[in-house]
């Protein structure tokens, strides 16, 4: 089954990127498709290259960008609301692109599921 | 944009009171584009969402974009089901006079039953 | 003591904690938290309060919502500068987040 | 169809609008709304909610809170597999954020 | 670090469930250092902030740092202010016993009292 | 009379920081001191240079570099909060500066009053 994955909120605030990140991994060691995840809102802070977590901490940004490497998913970044929040192309994390919201409604017509993860 | 076979219901569930967050004027965002690929727009209002429509926003005194405008320009997108329900308008004291839209006021059952409905949900 | 509540009465609890736990002083509502303000189901929390609280509510957050006329007796109106002196004269305040 | 409750049962009001709306179907609780799955104040109103709704609640989200052994009769634990499978089997599902 | 007439009294106000949101670790993190400017610290656990002293938290499962350890730690820094209100912990069916460190537990009254005596009242 | 500020929300996405500005500014015009404003949590993301908003909208970040250059303002971002979300000295914000906790715990010792802003 094709799943697509909406993000709202940016990493460690708010545990709705790390149960979004648990949600694809199991999806796709149950043999599913990770269609898409659109980080939308505060969402677009997950793909920030410049975060440096404590060393005792999970590293949120670079597991997706591993995931996104390792599974081939695509991650979007919505631009208009990373204009807003100052995620663009320099400060950009690897595996993640920076599009337009079409990708979301895309991922809704494409995809069996959407999920979505937020506060 | 997509073929016949693609049209899929879309619901878009707004919860959230305006200008507190800004998840009221970025889901409008995304209430357009949907339009934009033809599919089948549906808002819902419930809880505080339903202050989303309230008549008479003026924003001046906290220097941001009243975006409340939006709402009356859906029908131009032919987006036009917009339903709210009865039960969080009358727990709010209002009623539908104090929109700035037509909209459809339903029961909660009525508009559990339509979510169900849904191919997909999307709320912010 | 200034408590700040910021949070819908209808959504969240934080109103509901205030006055649990405060034991009286000003209250200013801001933010989505106007919504306590004005008539309504939480009307009733708010005017069972007044005995304990004095109740504010900031102006401009209620003209966003579209809802300044609507204001119960005993809450009362202020502005930006108001709120300043609503913390200056109280020795503390909580933003009840 | 599946709703996603994420918020805890006593500081947000989204598991109760759930509830409300709702008719019927799955619900998982993630995050803080895994205290809804446990007894509290919150428990009568799951056991009320059970005659229509199918309740299940994420385990890793019990354990991190240290209440995973509390989890009152009738509430399925799942992991996210399960989460995954639930979202699946279901037709469309709602995030109640 | 600071003279004796520099002594303030701080409360931290915890009313926040842990791991839903970073607010409970971060809040952690003023207190320690809160302690080292030989402030007059105290923690404040009411709401869902009592469940951040919940035993037995395992978050291997969510893959995120498990912080409670850190409430422990809190005596070696002289933190021993630590008050619980007793109304929030049985809405929650938890007693003293479910927590991981020694608190005093009160009544909502004195609690709001206690806050009403702060010179700076933190809460996140 | 002097105030210490504390916002714990990043720009756009909660109206923290919009109060947070708009009460500095009112204390500014009413006479008073505002001693210093700290960012800790989501709120380092108001430190953001990067932020482009829509025309139509306010700048949230400008306006705390405006106030910060007008009425010498002391803005602090926290660095532990800073690094676990990237805001680093290569995206910060004119008016700007990055230090540590004990900025804040020296702003509730040294002001007469603390305001909080968050969600």
């Amino acid at each position: 089954m094709k799943f697509g994955i909406v993000v709202n909120e940016g990493p460690y605030q708010h545990q709705a990127s790390d149960s979004a990140y648990l949600f694809c991994k199991a999806a796709l060691e149950n043999g599913h498709e990770v269609f898409r995840v659109f980080f939308y809102h505060d969402g677009v802070n997950n793909a920030s290259r410049l975060t440096e977590p404590p060393q005792d901490d999970r590293n949120i940004v670079a597991r997706w960008s591993k995931l996104a490497e390792e599974h081939k998913i695509d991650l979007v970044v919505c631009v208009a609301a990373a204009l807003r929040r100052g995620i663009k192309d320099e400060n950009l994390a690897p595996g993640f692109r920076i599009s337009g919201l079409g990708q979301l409604v895309e991922a809704g017509i494409q995809a069996d599921r959407m999920v979505t993860f937020g506060d | 944009m997509s073929e016949e076979g693609n049209i899929k219901k879309f619901m878009f569930v707004n919860r959230k009171a305006p200008y507190g967050t800004i998840y009221a004027l970025e889901s409008l965002e995304v209430v357009l584009i949907t339009a934009a690929f033809d599919q089948d727009v549906s808002l819902a209002f419930l809880d505080d969402g339903v202050y989303q429509l309230k008549k008479g926003q003026q924003t001046k005194g906290i220097e941001t974009k009243n975006f409340s405008p939006t709402y009356r320009a859906l029908e131009g997108y032919d987006i036009d089901k917009l339903y709210v329900e009865q039960e969080s308008l009358e727990a709010r004291g209002l009623t539908e006079d104090d929109l700035l839209v037509d909209v459809t006021v339903m029961g909660r059952k009525e508009l559990g039953k339509l979510m169900g409905q849904q191919d997909v949900v999307l709320s912010f | 003591m200034l408590h700040i509540i910021n949070k819908s009465p209808y959504t969240n609890s934080a109103l509901d904690a205030c006055l649990r736990v405060a034991q009286g002083g000003d209250i200013l509502l801001i933010e989505d938290a106007v919504y306590a303000a004005v008539g309504g189901a939480a009307e009733k929390r708010v005017r069972d309060a007044m005995k304990q609280f004095k109740f504010h509510v900031l102006q401009a957050d209620l003209e966003a919502r579209g809802i300044a006329d609507r204001v119960i007796d005993g809450v009362h109106k202020v502005d930006y500068g108001g709120f300043v002196e609503l913390a200056a004269k109280n020795k503390n305040c909580q933003s009840w987040l």
